[in-house]
């Protein structure tokens, strides 16, 4: 771990305003950030950890817990709102049989929602890991899940 | 409305195909490889040029793809259609018939863009080279007088820039429509050795995705006002901070600069003069409030996004406590246009007060959902009912909720009213970003209120009482009405919070968070009523009130229902009314969305 | 200090060196990292240990312990060749600029590397940015001082200070963070061998003969008398025959406590004044209980030469009493008359006319958040800062100062250098912070901290118990292994009884401060079986 | 340049400095604006909106601790629209909260508790699923009770701004704001070097001394000022003391002194070795090698001769004295009187040096 991170920090200057982006490259390696990480980073900013924390848990982005091999997203926007997205986002829950921000215990998927992807013309909206499935049924979601990698 | 592209040398037809989301989720990409593949197959890689582009706008009937200079505009394309366009159209010359756009009122079908009744009306500045240029091109953006505006600005003085954007009359697109030219003059008068201007891309509004079209489609034209802008205040750095749920549009504004500073448009001495301007992207990481200015600043520092009361402006102390300059997306891609048109030109467009276009993302119950800009002051009904092609299931109109969180709706009553700033606010919605979400008669006013409600709530920094706990406060009280719980004197303290609430709170997120009960309580205390006194969901949208008993007065015994269930819950035979088997039912609403004639109590 | 403590905060640069302020002073730590993320302040530290203040520094120079004199020296070399020591100073308000100047001729930057085995190039860079600032400070503590060279370190820390012109002007200044609540006003006090108050020598007639009449006795003794350790030494060799210690430890806080009980135990008469029944007083023929800092009226002295009033809050326990109200009464028994006090102020008054930098204060005045000295009159302000606009003596004199190895070099046999000092929780022997609950509680028992490096080379893990001697004795203690200490030292808070690290530690004196080599000595560690 | 202004606050005509902000000239204009996150010692942080003021021509109601008073401003602090919003502020904080003023430590020092009486609250127009928190015990100085927390950052300020420990922060957002050390963890377990500086500055019960609770209500402890007897800095503070014992300490920037209002872990809460039985009460003398109780007269008399007869028989400087960098002044100056006048030698010293 330590190299990925001396690999990361080399790519950033190492004051405040580098937290941020230092903290998602973080995430996009890991997949999470762990208290070592977020310790790490805080050095590197010349910050102190708790504030790294406060920050991390501040932004909906960030994850503090080893994610899925698969990322579901349901979108929560107004227009997928409108079309029946909180139902979408129920079905996948009681499929996965996890709430919002979990992981299944096999560590398949996890379920997140986003506040909006900007695909309102797609209501309601769901992504598994970058592939965008628009319009979406309920009877559609056993089938996306069935087809997505283990 | 279109741009003078620019095709290949030796080539005669371009074929432009949208890599928008929508698109782009639809085998956008399969499209794209099969095209040139087929064209190569018939022969044509030389005299046709394939091009990725930003959004069409169609999204509703995406995947589209455009043959230029004609202007042919195929729908529904799917990867296998793709051998018959190359074949029938760019060999035989032929339009694909049943590709074409088919109008629902005329059922004719259409041969160009030039032609739909969805571009038809609109006037598009914003989105003048979305869909029409390819964005990870400069020599595109250039080609359709890209820069230009640039160019221009820098051979003026710093004021000339100022007094033309303030004779243009533009005002911020971010939500506050505060005029862009005052507030650079505000930047501009700061005395510092470093200024900012900062490109807000956080969209936040949940239902608006005009930011995103634009940077993903025209980054360059962004650039290119934050050049003109910077120039302006005098700043030599500045910010575009996307958030993180837009990828796309990050890699696209990062491919953008870093051609623009090849050119030598960035950098040291840009255009030859003897103004420097750098520009870096900062990606956000899922914070609504971070759209507010102090809390983006707060943001770009490494900080939580929690907002700070102004004075001080972030004219005066913005980012790292330097003068900065905020300006949302949609207003920067206007600037080049401001320039080289020039102000007075701009202010022609719109109304008195509201000067040029605005761009609305259109969703909600509408058949044609997508990215509409039409001049301001357009009046709604033709928003909807031309543009937008009218309701969707030819349902009815209830209202139309603009400016997201922060927003409110206007009911069917004012469905004429002219889209613009001063005609917003007085009907108690906003204009905000532009979103456009349409609503009928099914969905439900509390639920909607409730669902910003949520969504503030979540969103709150939690920084000030009356926003952290304020919005709890009432969305606990909404959260009661809508299961049946609630009295009137809750919805009476309900109101009252709300005024608390916005007034009270420190910045923009807690003042406008009560604008969607306000408003909703506004013009459809019925519903509130309705749930409170008669225990009632009349859009039967909320769970809780609904009996999932088939009305057998109003069934039209069409059976639609039955088919719609997913758990086999409603029988249904020809000429009777269906029933529904309360033991299996799981109240999913799909009869309910389903019955055409609200025969589901 | 020449300065305050609140000028800390708005110093361009901090040197700041044998001082782990954040545990030792708190409080002034504040004032330091303020001043650090509030963009003013630029800090470098010196010190062989990775202390936590080090998160916040610029430069972090890490020398081995004993080579202060060598790295400071370096500065100064660099400073002077590049020509960036402040000319016009150092030529109006100083003297023996060249002694230094060609004493630290031969300190280049690849010289002190060998010796202190900071990099030349940290060496270059500190002096740049300490010389650039407008206003730059030096603090330090008992990191530099506790050497057998600790005067020399001090001077050189005076050197580098008037060399870039940084005495006498705000922000600026030598600083020396002091230890204990009143080793200021101790030291004002004449609680010394070869001053008076107000470091009036005994040397000096008229001053004797001031002293005497105003105690009323016919003469004072003339001869400086001896240091603590020497007094130690003198009783083990039979040469001091009766010893009245008030409110001190010397069997935890004195160097080579073998030897210091050595000494203790062939004393005649031993009279231990203090709080608690403590390991010295233990050995004492006669212990008089004392009331502490709650349950009297007084003044303490602060390391700004702040002179704060003590305020009576509560009684003593029992019979206990102030330690002036017992000295008054032993001194009646003897036949003294002048020494009966009505109230501490009545003392303070007394000492006020006979001490020229308090002659200006009294309890009324001190009030109102004390009085800095010098204050020699009675509409004297106190004094932010010293040596103004001129040094006291006159001119600023440097001090051609070579560096020497510490007396004690590691062996084979004593491979490890053994540092010792404090931690946050606990206040130098542990007589009152061992007995308070919440403060023992963080920090209830003595560590070894000890690199990773050597710790595997002795295959040693951390939280595991291991012995740790010198030629003078030894202790058990846990081991911290950690990137604290540097490979090849050691680090031992001495506030634990039980595991005293003064059992390690060498007698060996600095010639002229009389100071103990307590941050090198030679040591080695095994693990317990 | 001059630097003053003139204002207008509730009609009335003030004078204010540059510099200032709006809070300040009402404060110094004796107009007393309610406060919750603000704090003298701290940066302004404009979250509670108890402290907003209407000002005529600015728009929205703008905080007066954060905003800079400017010449010809016209305020007004205590407008029945400013009354409402407050007195709802007050009322949330109390709805989602624990605010039992019987059971609190703070009772009668609470800012909270004041602010509440001063607008007249007598009931709680809001009911709330509120679900109390775990407290964080885990400390044998500080007691953290999140019920009684009002995220008014005035701790996090003080640990962050002031003291520049980053031990404690603010986590989450919006209404699941809490404080929180690094991860979350309790605060024994944390980087926490106690220096109370956060506990000073709760403005409500949510963080309290542990040592001294239930030792005495704040109206019946003596305040009596003095100086610190550990390090060198010199701390002025305050002994609080009930019945002739000290049972907390405390300091405030008013009492002047270089600490500023701050302390450290010892000088806060390392006082407690005053009321440790092991104290010696009375005189100890050595018989027959064991030391026992005696009474100053014996052991004084003790003292005295023991000194006379070596001084005689062996000289003065046969005899020594070790003062005391831990006592006062005062008897130091003694101790070296008593050597040199009394005795007749220079053989006195203290531990400066170790």
């Amino acid at each position: 771990m330590k190299e990925k991170l001396q690999e990361i920090f080399s790519h950033h200057h190492g004051t405040r305003d580098a937290l941020i982006p230092v903290l998602q490259d973080i995430q996009g390696e890991f997949g999470y950030l762990s208290p070592d990480a977020m310790d790490a980073a805080a050095r590197f900013c010349r910050m102190s950890p708790v504030e790294v924390y406060g920050v991390a848990t501040f932004y909906a982005q960030f994850k503090f817990d080893p994610v899925g091999r698969n990322i579901i997203m349901v979108c929560q926007g107004t227009a997928c709102h409108v079309m029946g997205g909180a139902r979408i986002l129920e079905e996948v829950a009681s499929q996965l049989q996890v709430e919002p921000g979990q992981t299944t215990t096999d560590g398949r998927f996890t379920l997140e929602t986003v506040a909006c992807i900007g695909a309102c013309a797609l209501a309601p909206a769901m992504f598994v890991n970058k592939d965008t499935h628009g319009r979406m049924k309920p009877e559609k979601v056993a089938e996306i899940l069935n087809g997505t990698g283990n | 409305m279109e741009p003078a592209i620019r095709i290949q040398p030796g080539k005669d037809r371009q074929v432009l195909v949208c890599r928008g989301t929508g698109c782009e989720s639809q085998k956008a990409k399969v499209i794209f490889d099969n095209l040139e593949k087929e064209l190569e197959k018939a022969g044509l890689s030389g005299s046709v040029e394939t091009k990725y582009t930003g959004c069409h706008g169609f999204c509703q009937q995406g995947p589209t793809i455009m043959v230029m200079p004609a202007g042919t505009f195929y729908c529904n394309v799917t990867p296998d259609d793709v051998a018959e366009i190359v074949q029938t159209d760019l060999k035989g010359g032929q339009p694909v018939e049943r590709l074409l756009f088919l109008d629902p009122k005329t059922k004719d079908r259409v041969l160009t863009f030039r032609d739909m009744r969805y571009f038809n009306p609109q006037r598009r500045i914003v989105l003048r080279n979305c869909g029409f240029i390819n964005p990870e091109d400069i020599e595109d953006y250039i080609a359709v007088g890209g820069y230009d505006g640039a160019k221009k600005a820098l051979s003026m003085t710093q004021q000339q820039v100022i007094d033309n954007m303030k004779a243009s009359g533009l005002r911020g697109r971010g939500g506050a429509g505060f005029p862009t030219g005052m507030k650079w003059e505000f930047a501009n008068r700061s005395v510092a050795d470093q200024k900012y201007i900062i490109c807000n891309a956080d969209e936040g509004d949940p239902g608006a995705f005009m930011d995103r079209a634009v940077l993903e489609g025209d980054p360059h034209s962004v650039l290119e006002g934050l050049i003109i802008g910077g120039y302006a205040i005098g700043a030599t750095k500045s910010y575009i901070y996307v958030r993180a749920e837009y990828p796309m549009a990050y890699e696209r504004a990062i491919i953008a600069i870093d051609q623009a500073k090849k050119k030598g448009y960035l950098g040291k001495n840009i255009f030859g003069s003897s103004h420097d301007f750098e520009i870096k992207v900062k990606l956000g990481a899922g914070a609504f409030v971070c759209g507010e200015e102090t809390a983006l600043i707060a943001s770009i520092e490494g900080k939580r996004g929690m907002p700070m009361p102004r004075p001080p402006f972030p004219a005066v102390k913005g980012v790292f406590g330097k003068p900065t300059n905020i300006n949302n997306v949609e207003t920067l891609a206007n600037i080049p246009v401001v320039m080289t048109k020039g102000g007075e030109w701009f202010a022609s467009v719109g109304t008195e007060k509201s000067k040029g276009t605005k761009v609305f993302a259109l969703a909600g119950k509408i058949t044609y959902s997508g990215l509409v800009e039409v001049p301001m002051g357009t009046p709604l009904r033709e928003i909807i009912e031309e543009v937008g092609g009218g309701i969707l299931n030819k349902r009815k109109f209830k209202a139309a909720q603009t400016g997201g969180p922060s927003g409110g709706c206007i009911p069917a009553a004012h469905f004429d009213v002219p889209m613009d700033y001063e005609n917003l606010t007085q009907l108690g919605a906003i204009m905000g970003s532009g979103g456009l979400i349409v609503t009928d008669e099914t969905t439900c006013m509390v639920d909607m209120a409730k669902f910003f409600l949520t969504f503030t709530q979540k969103e709150s920094c939690g920084k000030c009482v009356p926003c952290r706990l304020g919005t709890k406060k009432m969305l606990e009280i909404l959260t009661d009405v809508t299961k049946g719980k609630a009295t009137l004197e809750d919805l009476d303290q309900l109101v009252a919070l709300a005024e608390d609430v916005k007034n009270g709170s420190l910045c923009g997120l807690g003042q406008t968070a009560p604008n969607p009960v306000l408003s909703t309580v506004r013009y459809f205390r019925d519903e509130y009523e309705a749930h409170i006194l008669k225990k009632e969901c009349p859009a039967r949208v909320c769970v809780r009130l609904i009996k999932f008993q088939v009305n057998p007065d109003k069934c039209k015994k069409c059976g639609q229902c039955a088919s719609a269930c997913p758990v086999e819950a409603i029988t249904w035979k020809k000429k009777e009314a269906a029933l529904i088997d309360s033991e299996k039912c799981i109240k999913c609403r799909s009869c309910i969305l389903a019955c055409r004639y609200n025969s589901i109590d | 200090m020449t300065n305050s403590i609140e000028e800390l905060e708005n110093s361009d640069v901090i040197l700041l060196t044998g001082s782990n302020t954040r545990e030792m002073h708190p409080v002034i730590s504040s004032f330091i990292k303020r001043g650090v993320v509030s963009g003013k302040t630029k800090l470098i530290v010196a010190d062989p240990r990775r202390i936590d203040l080090v998160d916040f520094a610029e430069i972090w120079l890490r020398q081995k312990p004993g080579s202060d004199v060598a790295w400071l020296n370096g500065l100064m070399h660099v400073i002077i060749k590049e020509g960036l020591y402040a000319k016009k100073y150092v030529e109006e308000r100083t003297e023996d600029f060249e002694a230094l100047k060609k004493a630290v001729s031969t300190y280049t930057p690849e010289r002190v590397e060998e010796i202190s085995g900071i990099p030349a190039a940290d060496i270059i860079a500190a002096a740049r940015l300490y010389a650039a600032a407008p206003a730059a400070a030096i603090a330090y503590a008992m990191g530099i001082t506790q050497h057998i060279n600790g005067t020399d370190a001090v001077k050189s820390v005076a050197n580098l200070s008037m060399l870039c012109g940084n005495i006498g002007i705000e922000s600026g200044g030598v600083n020396p963070l002091r230890g204990q609540n009143n080793v200021q006003g101790a030291c004002d006090m004449g609680a010394l061998p070869n001053v008076l108050t107000a470091y009036q020598s005994v040397t000096l007639p008229e001053v004797r003969e001031k002293f005497a009449k105003y105690w009323g006795v016919s003469s004072l003794p003339e001869k400086p008398g001896l240091t603590i350790v020497e007094t130690i030494d003198a009783a083990a060799k039979g040469q001091i025959k009766g010893l009245f210690i008030v409110g001190e430890n010397p069997m935890i806080s004195d160097p080579d406590l073998h030897h210091v009980e050595e000494g203790l135990r062939k004393l005649d008469f031993l009279v231990v004044q203090d709080i608690f029944l403590t390991e010295t007083a233990k050995l004492a023929d006669v212990v008089l209980p004392a009331a502490c800092f709650a349950e009297k009226e007084g003044t303490f002295s602060n390391t700004e030469r702040r002179v704060q009033r003590v305020r009576k809050a509560v009684d003593a326990p029992g019979e206990a009493k102030a330690d002036w109200e017992i000295m008054g009464e032993i001194a009646s028994r003897m036949g003294y008359k002048n020494m009966k006090y009505a109230s501490a102020e009545a003392i303070f008054d007394e000492m006020a006319k006979v001490t020229p930098s308090y002659a200006g204060m009294t309890y009324a005045r001190l009030d109102d958040g004390g009085l800095q000295w010098p204050c020699p009159t009675a509409d004297h302000p106190g004094t932010k800062f010293l040596h103004k606009e001129k040094f006291v003596r006159g001119k600023g004199k440097f001090h051609a100062i070579e560096w020497i190895p510490p007396a004690e070099p590691t062996d084979s046999e004593y491979p490890l250098i053994l540092i010792t000092g404090r931690v946050l929780y606990q206040y130098h022997t542990g007589t009152m912070t061992r007995r308070s609950e919440g403060l023992n509680g963080c920090a209830p028992e003595c560590f070894v901290e000890i690199n990773p490096v050597d710790a595997q080379k002795l295959g040693i893990a951390n939280g595991e118990m291991v012995k740790v001697s010198s030629r003078r004795g030894n202790l058990t203690a846990k081991a911290v292994v950690g990137e604290m200490t540097d490979v090849g030292a050691i680090f031992i808070p001495f506030h634990y009884f039980e595991a005293a690290a003064n059992n390690l530690t060498i007698a060996a004196l600095d010639p002229q401060a009389k100071i103990p080599e307590y941050k090198v000595c030679a040591v080695k560690v095994e693990k317990t079986k | 340049m001059d630097d003053k202004l003139t204002l207008t606050i509730n009609g009335i005509s003030v004078r204010g400095k540059k510099g200032q902000t709006v809070l300040e000239v009402c404060r110094e204009n004796s107009i007393k604006v309610p406060t919750l996150c603000f704090h003298p010692k701290m940066p302004p942080y404009g979250g509670c909106r108890l402290c907003i003021v209407e000002i005529q021509n600015m728009r929205g109601l703008p905080p007066s601790c954060t905003t800079p008073a400017t010449d010809g401003m016209n305020i007004s602090t205590h407008t029945d629209r400013l009354f409402k919003i407050r007195r709802t502020v007050l009322e949330l904080l109390l709805a989602y909260g624990d605010h039992n003023c019987l059971m609190c430590e703070k009772n009668s020092e609470c800012e909270l508790q004041n602010l509440v009486y001063e607008h007249g609250i007598d009931t709680v127009r809001y009911k709330t699923n509120f679900v109390p928190k775990p407290l964080d015990d885990s400390s044998s100085m500080i007691v953290r009770d999140p019920n009684k927390c009002v995220l008014c950052g005035r701790c996090v300020r003080g640990c962050l701004s002031v003291q520049v420990n980053g031990v404690i922060d603010i986590a989450a957002r919006g209404s699941d704001s809490f404080i929180t050390t690094f991860n979350g963890g309790l605060l024994n377990d944390s980087n926490c070097a106690f220096c109370g500086e956060c506990v000073a500055s709760c403005p409500t019960g949510a963080l309290t001394q542990k040592q001294s609770r239930f030792k005495g209500r704040p109206w019946e402890l003596k305040k009596v000022q003095t100086t610190c007897t550990y390090c060198g800095v010199g701390c002025q503070l305050e002994l609080n003391v009930k019945d002739n014992e000290v049972v907390k300490v405390t300091t405030d920037p008013e009492l002047g002194g270089p600490n500023q209002g701050s302390l450290c872990v010892k000088g806060r809460f390392g006082n407690d070795f005053i009321n440790h039985p092991d104290r010696l009460k009375v005189p100890l003398v050595k018989k027959n090698g064991h030391l026992q109780e005696s009474t100053w007269d014996e052991a004084l008399k003790i003292v005295a001769d023991k000194m006379g007869s070596i001084k005689k028989t062996s000289g003065p400087d046969s005899l020594a004295f070790f003062s005391s960098a831990r006592t006062t002044n005062e008897e130091n100056y003694l101790v070296s009187k008593f050597a040199r006048a009394v005795i007749g030698t220079n053989n006195v010293d203290h531990c400066a040096r170790l």
